[in-house]
Formats: C-alpha cells, structure tokens, sequence
C-alpha cells in the first residue's frame, strides 16, 4: 500500500500550488504588451490570481500565468485599453478529418 | 506574494476570489481567517491543496463567528493580539441563515473580528438554493418558476442594517465590482476596536447565470441601478456613500442575469420588476445615491 | 487543604488551578453553577483567562474551539440538550485533534423535559472521539480535572476529554474535599505546547475538508490516538497518584472480583451505594463484586474481561438506554467478553430521570441475580407498570 | 464493630435556608472531625415552595448518595409545612422532630399523632426577626437542632457560621440567633428531663 502523510487533524501547509487549473478553460488570456499601459486593472480583478506586473524594457507590463488560468475574460473585460484577447487555446484549434 | 491562490478551484470567473484577495491585501497578510463551509472553504482548502498564505481555519456551516470570537479571545490571553485580525469570510447562507445567531453572539459580545460576508445571494456551493438573501424574484432550485411561482417570494434579509443595530463600531457594504473600495474599507474597519461588518455583494456564475467575464459589469450594474447601495457606518452613522454617476434601470441588470430571465415573461414577473424598481429607488432616496 | 465544598466548586476550583486561557460556557441546570464560580474567580481577579459569555451551548462550543485552535487552553462545561446542541461541534474538535476539556454534569435528555440525572446525555457523544471518564465523589471530580489536560494535551494524544460528574447527585453535594494546591498542579501540568496552531508566523490551513483518498485515514488515525490514550492515562495515573496520595490506579476498579460468583458493574455516583452494598453483603459471606468503570473511553475491555473472568453472573447498573438495543455499558461489557468467558449478563436499567435509587433495590436486585431469582437479560428497576393511553 | 451515621431531613420553604442549614451543620461537624454530606432535594424549586434537604454525618466516609428516606432527625423551618407536608415520613422509632411551631410540642404532637418520636419546638420566626429584622429561620433552627441533638458541638456551628457567611455583622448575628436558640432549646430538654 502506499504511504501518505497525514498532518495531524487534517492542518495543512500552506500555499500548497498542486492544482495547474491552467487546463480547465478553452480559451487563455493574452496581453498585447504593446498596448498595455501596466496599470494593473486586469491584477486587481484576476480572481485566481494569476496575473501579475512585470518589468520589460523600463516599462511594467501585465503577464498571465497560463499554468493557472481558466481563461474567466475579467481580465479583458477590465482593461481599458484593449490589451487583453482571449484566444481558444490551440488544442481545440485542431481540426481532425 | 498572494496570500490566496492561484490553484484554487474556484468556477472561472467566481467573485469572491476579488474580495478575499482584496481584504488580504489590504490587512497585508496580517490576518487570521476563519471560514465557514461554503464554496470558498471547498474550493481553497482540500487537503494537501490548501491554498492559503495565511494562517486559516474552517470549523462547520454556522459557527464561524462564535470560532472567530474563540481565537480572538485567545489572542487576548495569550498576548498575541500583535499577530493580526480575525477575519472571518462567510456566504450569505452561513451569515444571514444558518449562523445567524453566531453572528449576533458575536457582534453583541463586541469582539474585535472583522465580519465580511461574501454575498452570492443563494448556496451556491450546494447548487443554488435559495436563501435570505436571495433578491425577490430569482430562481433558484428550491424557489423554481413555474405556474404558481414566479421564483423566490418574498425579501431580501437587510444585513447592514442588522448589524447597524447591534451597535458596533464599523458596518459597510461593498462589491467585487469595486475592489478599490472595498480594500479603503477594510483599512478603515481595522481602525476601529471591536466588531466590523462588511457586506461583499459577489456575483456567482453558475447560480446567477452569467459569463465568467460578465462579473465585473453585473456587480456594478447591482450598485448602478441602486440595488445594491454601497454605503459606510461609523458607530451607528452613515458617514460615507459611493454616488451613482447614471442612474440604470433595474431591467438592464435583471435581463444580463439567466435567474431573472423568467421575469419578463411569467405572468407576475412584472410585478416583480416593478417591485425591485421601488426598492432600487427607495435605495437610492434613503442613501442619497445620486449625485448632484 | 480539606474543606467542605460544593461539587461544583471543587470543579471550579480544579479548573482554576490548571490555569485555563479561555473559558466559555452557557448556562444549564445542573452545570451552571460550575461556570457561576468561574465566573466568579474572573470577577474577583483570581482567574487569569478571558471568561465569554455564549449565547448557546453551540457558540460555546465553537468559541472554545477556535480558541483551542489559536493555542490556548480552554474549558467549556454542559449538560443535556446543551450537549446535544454542541454535539455537532464536538465531532469537528476531535477529528481537529482539539485537546479540550470539558465537564458534563449528567442530565437526562429531554422529552419529556428532566432536568435530573442520569447518563442519556454524555453516551450520545459516545462515537465522537472524545475521552470520557466518570466521576464516583467529589474528591475524583475534582482531582480528575488536571489529569484531563494532562492527557488530552499529550502529544500522542491530541483528542477533547469529558469528565462526567453525575448532576446535582455530586454537583450539588456538599462534603470535604482535598484540595489540591496551585504548586501541585504546576509539577504536574506542564503549560499547553500546541503542536499546531493558528500563527501568522507559521501559517497553517486548519478543518481542511478531505475526498475519499484522504479522509479514511484521519478517522482511523483518530482511533490509534484513543487507544495510545489508554496506556498515556495509565502513566498519568501512576503519575498522579504519586503526587497527590490518591488512589487512581487504573481505568477500572475491581472489588472482591477474584472469586466472585455475581460482579456488579457501575458507573459514576452510584459506585459508592453498590460498593456499600456489596460490602455488607461480603461480610454475610456472599461472593460478591463490584466493577467500577471510571473510563468508558476509550474503553477498557481488557480490565473488564479481566475482571470478570471468573464471574458466574454479572449486574450492569444502567444510567442510560439505547433504544432499540442493549444500553451502552453492557453493549460494551458484552462485546468485551465475546470469545473469553460467557457468565449471565443482567443488564440493569435504573434510576432515569433522577429517579432515586434506593439502598433496598441495590440489595434486591443482586441478592435476586446471587439467589438465582431472575432471568439473565435487559429489565428496568423500579419501574411502575403503564399502559400508554391516547388523550 | 459499629459506627456513627446520623441522617437528617430538613423541611423548608424556597429561600428560607434549608439547603444552608444542612450545609452549615455538615461545615461544622467535619470541624469536629466527622465526614458529612449535604444536598438538597434537586428540583426546579422557586422562593415559597417547600423544599427538602438532607445531611448525612458519619465518622467513616460517606458513600451512599441517595436521598435519606429514614432520618434520625427531622427538622421543620416554617409552621404553615405541617400542614401540607408529611414531615414525619421514614422517621426511625425513637426519632426527633425539631419544629419551627409557635403554639409548642404537646399541641403538635396531638396534631401529628405522632408515636415513638420525640417532638421539640422553637418560635424560631419570632427569634429570627428579633435579631436578624427577617424572618429567616435557617440558623435559629441549626441553634434549636444542636441544642435538643448535641450532634456537633455549639463552637464548630460557631465556627461554620463565621465561615460560612462572608458579611461580617451578618455572621455575628447568625452567631448570636444560633446561641440563643441553643440555649432556649437546652433549658427546654433540661426541663422535660
């Protein structure tokens, strides 16, 4: 049989980031790092949260986690600029015979 | 850092992943939180997949308030008060139903927690069921549409001003569709010493039928059409209102929503309307919402 | 120093000593008077804890809950329905591994309403997970309160504790009572080292809800942990009793038991009136025994079956029924003896509601079974005859 | 191989005292070196019932818990009880019933009809609010009982008076209501002797 740990009274570590729901959606959010002004609206309101701020060329830019997101649209429904498109992910862009 | 998330199963989406991340980060993780069942605990805390970065405790359905009470007291005896709020994170069921009593217990005894009720107006978790703080007129599978019902009868339990009445210090409401506001709020409720209400008006995909990327419009049509006013107690005074810009029609938030849907073609959904119109509007000349 | 007290001042005094952090409890006959002197100490500066009034037994419940998750000791006291209101509350504790301890002062259940004594109440909570011993005098009561903490809070064990104290029968007896001093309590309870807690510095996840691949190993895990209990009480007896001077060798006492043709088994208040009676009849030269069972769980079978080994017949007073089966204790003994010995089991009920139990039906009732008067089996004594009637 | 076990009864009414008159006496005969065991009579009982407590005195440790149903000593707080309790029930042959019965023992004996039981009685509601100012009939009566019984001796009640009431004055005149019920109850035995 196999062995497990079991911590006692069922506490748990914490920030345990086991579960990937990268995979749950059809679609992802991507940001047009062109147009985004790094205002950080589309972090505020990622629910998972799987978005954040980066550097890139002096400038912050917004960046998703796809290992986490379920492609929800907030995000790009936020954005004031127009710098997030969800896009179906290319597995179910295959189209068989 | 996140102190909730990602990897938590909530429905892409969901709206109360805003405010607890929201509430979080405005206490800067300085938080304990107690959770009552209910989505966010299934969703955020299966063993081995517990996703917060914060010290958390879920204990039943109704007992959050009386656990949140418990750890605060410790605190105090222990001396550790320092550490951080008591937080508690409950559904509208486990606030306004089941817990109910706890709640009260809780505000009257004054203890120093911070209450937030995310409210998704019916138990979503076990799939959408009706509860007192379920609008009039939604379906939901326990108050269904059909010849002689026009979904739920009857109101909308009035939360803030319940806890108004208990007489503690802070008492506000806010909405997923304002995380600025409510992280404002939380900072001002942390001020005060004692027991704090904040009513979190969070949009549920599934139960409400709506888009995942719908929720943030859906929550600010409930505060722009003057059915969900966001307003602020300071001990027992309104202090502070969010104004509304324009003025929407209830009928633009009902017909965005698949659990209203019925309303525009049962026989006594009209009346309905009308009636959430009225309230709409009463909200609106009680609060003053309108800006001027 | 030995003084006449009142039971339930015994347990306040004992609880006292063993420096509790938060107390919380809400008012019920015959227990409220436990926490009124707790109350008491609060109000006098004696009591060096957060004292919460609740607004029910449940909130009682929870609130020591979340503060025996935050790392304090804790106490709560109940009886009857408030036991049953906080049932709920005590399966979430112990499968949490919530060392509280608790005082039920036993009370029958309601309808019809009863606010007397007998066991009905603490046996609902049998299945929880909660260790539960009984009380035969004052004097265990209150000696039996630091060794509750002791063994809840070891580490091996981890599991709430309930130590039954039969209502008003003891709560409200006055009689002297050793009592014990803050200096021996301290060299023999160390203070709570919670080996998890509700911390911001190391955060953890606390009551996380487990799918089939977990949860089945949690509840066994639980069952280990009681039967550890068995033998960590042991040591805490021995331990005890060295200190204190006081006999509480084991989790049974077994009287006159080694040729005895007819054992009597009892729990809690009534021990000292069948061990009276089975003295007296001892000296008549009748081979008479008592069994005291002072745990009830975990539930020591062992003791039990080596107790009755050489018994013909056993007597198994009842405070309590389980309708629609054996009342508990004789399921207990029962199952104990399967596969050793087999002697009669008459099975006792006696005394519900408060029903006083007299020294002449503790006589009649083991001179019948010694004399061979009765049928082994369930009856209930001092029971009027009825006929149920529609209004 | 004999020993002592003395069983009391008192008969009162809610909020006269019974329950402290019963605890009074088992404070002052552990004083005196014996186990004791009080309790009332539970019930849900409110001021003006009557309301029953029992004390149970031994010089072995006391084990039995159940209500004394054959006292040695019966002791009444309050006349209008008489009537509507059965005061006498279980006693022992050769028992005592100490009373709270203005009108005097001849008179309640004929009452009661009692036989083989010695009755003695105590105008404790006059003494009591003569020197308590209410009538409160709980200490004269442990006074009256000491006095006709010499089951304890008068200092240890003393002693558990002051030990038993907080309030200094209020335990100084219980003090002194006991004393004198004692003393009346002694000149009356004297006498009948």
């Amino acid at each position: 049989m196999e062995r497990m740990k079991l911590y006692i009274g069922a506490s748990n570590p914490p920030k345990t980031t086991q579960m990937k729901t990268g995979d749950w959606g059809t679609e992802w959010a991507f940001v047009d790092e062109e147009k985004c002004i790094g205002c950080g609206r589309c972090v505020k309101f990622c629910p998972e949260p799987c978005i954040e701020l980066v550097e890139k060329d002096g400038n912050k830019v917004a960046k998703v986690d796809h290992d986490y997101c379920k492609g929800c649209g907030i995000c790009a429904s936020v954005c004031p600029v127009n710098a997030i498109r969800m896009e179906t992910k290319e597995i179910y862009k295959v189209e068989v015979c | 850092m996140s102190y909730f998330g990602p990897g938590h199963g909530a429905c892409p989406g969901c709206g109360f992943p805003i405010a607890v991340k929201a509430v979080l980060e405005a206490l800067e993780g300085k938080a304990f939180v107690v959770n009552p069942t209910g989505c966010l605990e299934i969703v955020s805390s299966m063993y081995n997949r517990n996703v917060w970065g914060v010290p958390y405790i879920h204990s039943l359905f109704e007992n959050a308030a009386a656990v949140a009470a418990g750890i605060e007291a410790a605190l105090r005896a222990l001396n550790r008060k320092h550490e951080g709020h008591v937080v508690v994170f409950a559904g509208d069921g486990a606030t306004a139903d089941i817990g109910f009593g706890m709640v009260s217990g809780a505000f009257d005894r004054n203890h120093d927690i911070l209450y937030i009720c995310y409210d998704n107006e019916a138990y979503q978790n076990t799939g959408n069921q009706q509860s007192a703080l379920t609008p009039p007129g939604a379906r939901t599978t326990t108050t269904p549409v059909g010849k002689r019902q026009p979904g739920k009868i009857g109101k909308k339990k009035d939360m803030v001003s319940i806890a108004v009445a208990h007489g503690i210090p802070y008492v506000a409401s806010a909405s997923v569709g304002y995380p600025n506001d409510l992280k404002r709020k939380v900072k001002r409720a942390v001020e005060f010493e004692g027991a704090k209400y904040i009513h979190v008006h969070a949009p549920c995909v599934t139960g409400w039928g709506i888009d995942g990327k719908q929720t943030v419009e859906v929550a600010r049509l409930a505060v722009e059409t003057g059915l969900y006013p966001l307003v602020e107690f300071e001990h027992g005074k309104l202090v502070r209102v969010m104004k509304i810009k324009e003025k929407k029609p209830v009928e633009e938030y009902l017909k965005a929503q698949r659990r209203f849907r019925h309303l525009f073609k049962h026989p006594e959904g009209r009346k309905i309307i009308e009636e959430l119109q009225r309230i709409a509007d009463e909200n609106i000349k009680r609060y003053n919402l309108l800006q001027q | 120093m030995r003084r006449v007290v009142r039971g339930f001042y015994a347990i306040a005094e004992a609880v006292r000593l063993c420096r509790p952090n938060v107390i919380c409890a809400y008012p019920i006959t015959p227990q409220t008077e436990i926490v009124e002197n707790l109350a008491e100490m609060y109000a006098n500066g004696e009591l060096d804890a957060e004292y919460i009034t609740a607004e029910s037994e449940f909130a009682a419940a929870s609130i020591v809950l979340g503060a025996s998750a935050a790392g304090a000791r804790v106490f709560t006291a109940t009886s009857s329905q408030g036991l049953l209101l906080m049932t709920e509350v005590l399966f979430n504790a112990a499968g949490m591994r919530l060392p509280i301890v608790m005082v039920v002062a036993n009370r029958s259940v309601s309808a019809p309403l009863s606010i007397w004594n007998d066991h009905q109440d603490s046996m609902t909570v049998r299945d929880a997970g909660i260790i539960q011993m009984h009380a035969e005098n004052n004097q265990e009561a209150h000696d039996l309160i630091p060794l509750a903490y002791k063994v809840a809070e070891d580490k091996r064990v981890l599991l709430p504790f309930i130590l039954n104290v039969d209502g008003f029968k003891l709560t409200h007896a006055y009689e002297p009572v050793d009592l014990l001093s803050q200096e021996v309590v301290d060299s023999f309870l160390p203070p709570y080292d919670p080996v998890v807690k509700l911390s911001t510095e190391k955060p953890v996840a606390m009551g996380c809800y487990a799918p089939p691949p977990y949860y089945m190993e949690f509840r066994v895990a639980m069952e280990y942990a009681m039967e550890r209990a068995k033998k960590v009480m042991e040591e805490a007896f021995k331990e005890w009793s060295e200190i204190i001077g006081r006999d509480y060798g084991s989790h049974v006492s077994a009287e006159h038991c080694e040729d005895a043709e007819v054992v009597a088994i009892a729990m809690g208040s009534l021990v000292g009136l069948v061990r009276d009676v089975v003295e007296e009849m001892r000296k008549e030269g009748k081979k008479v025994g008592l069994l005291k069972i002072r745990t009830f769980r975990p539930f020591p079978a062992e003791e039990v079956r080596e107790a009755l080994k050489n018994a013909n017949k056993v007597i198994i007073f009842e405070r309590s029924l389980s309708i629609g089966s054996d009342p508990p204790v004789t399921l207990e003994v029962k199952s104990a003896l399967f596969g050793s010995s087999s002697p009669e089991i008459h099975s006792v009920v006696i005394g519900l509601g408060g029903r006083d139990i007299p020294r002449e039906q503790i006589v009649k009732v083991i001179s019948e079974v010694y004399e061979g008067k009765v049928k082994p089996g369930k009856r209930y004594e001092g029971v009027k005859e009825f006929e149920e009637v529609i209004p | 191989m004999s020993f002592i076990l003395i069983e009391v009864r008192f008969h009162g009414r809610g909020g006269q005292g019974a329950v402290t008159a019963a605890d009074i006496l088992a404070i002052a005969g552990f004083k005196q070196g014996y186990y004791t065991l009080s309790f009332p009579m539970f019930g849900a009982e409110k001021r003006g019932t009557p309301v029953v407590s029992f004390l149970r005195i031994s010089d072995k440790p006391i084990v039995v818990r159940d209500e004394v149903r054959n006292p040695d000593y019966v002791v009444v707080m309050d006349p209008s009880l008489l009537d509507v309790v059965d005061v006498l029930a279980g006693i022992k042959k050769g028992g005592m019933l100490i009373a709270n019965y203005p009108k005097g023992s001849e008179e309640l004996k004929e009452k009661l009809k009692a036989e083989d039981v010695e009755i003695y009685t105590i105008n404790a509601t006059k003494m009591a609010t003569e020197i308590l100012g209410r009538p409160i009939t709980n200490t004269a009566m442990v006074g009256a009982f000491v006095g006709a019984t010499n089951v304890v001796k008068l200092e240890y009640v003393e002693e558990a008076i002051r030990e038993f009431f907080e309030d200094k004055d209020i335990a100084e005149k219980n003090v002194q209501l006991v004393r004198k019920a004692y003393e009346y109850m002694r000149e009356v035995c004297a006498w009948k002797e």
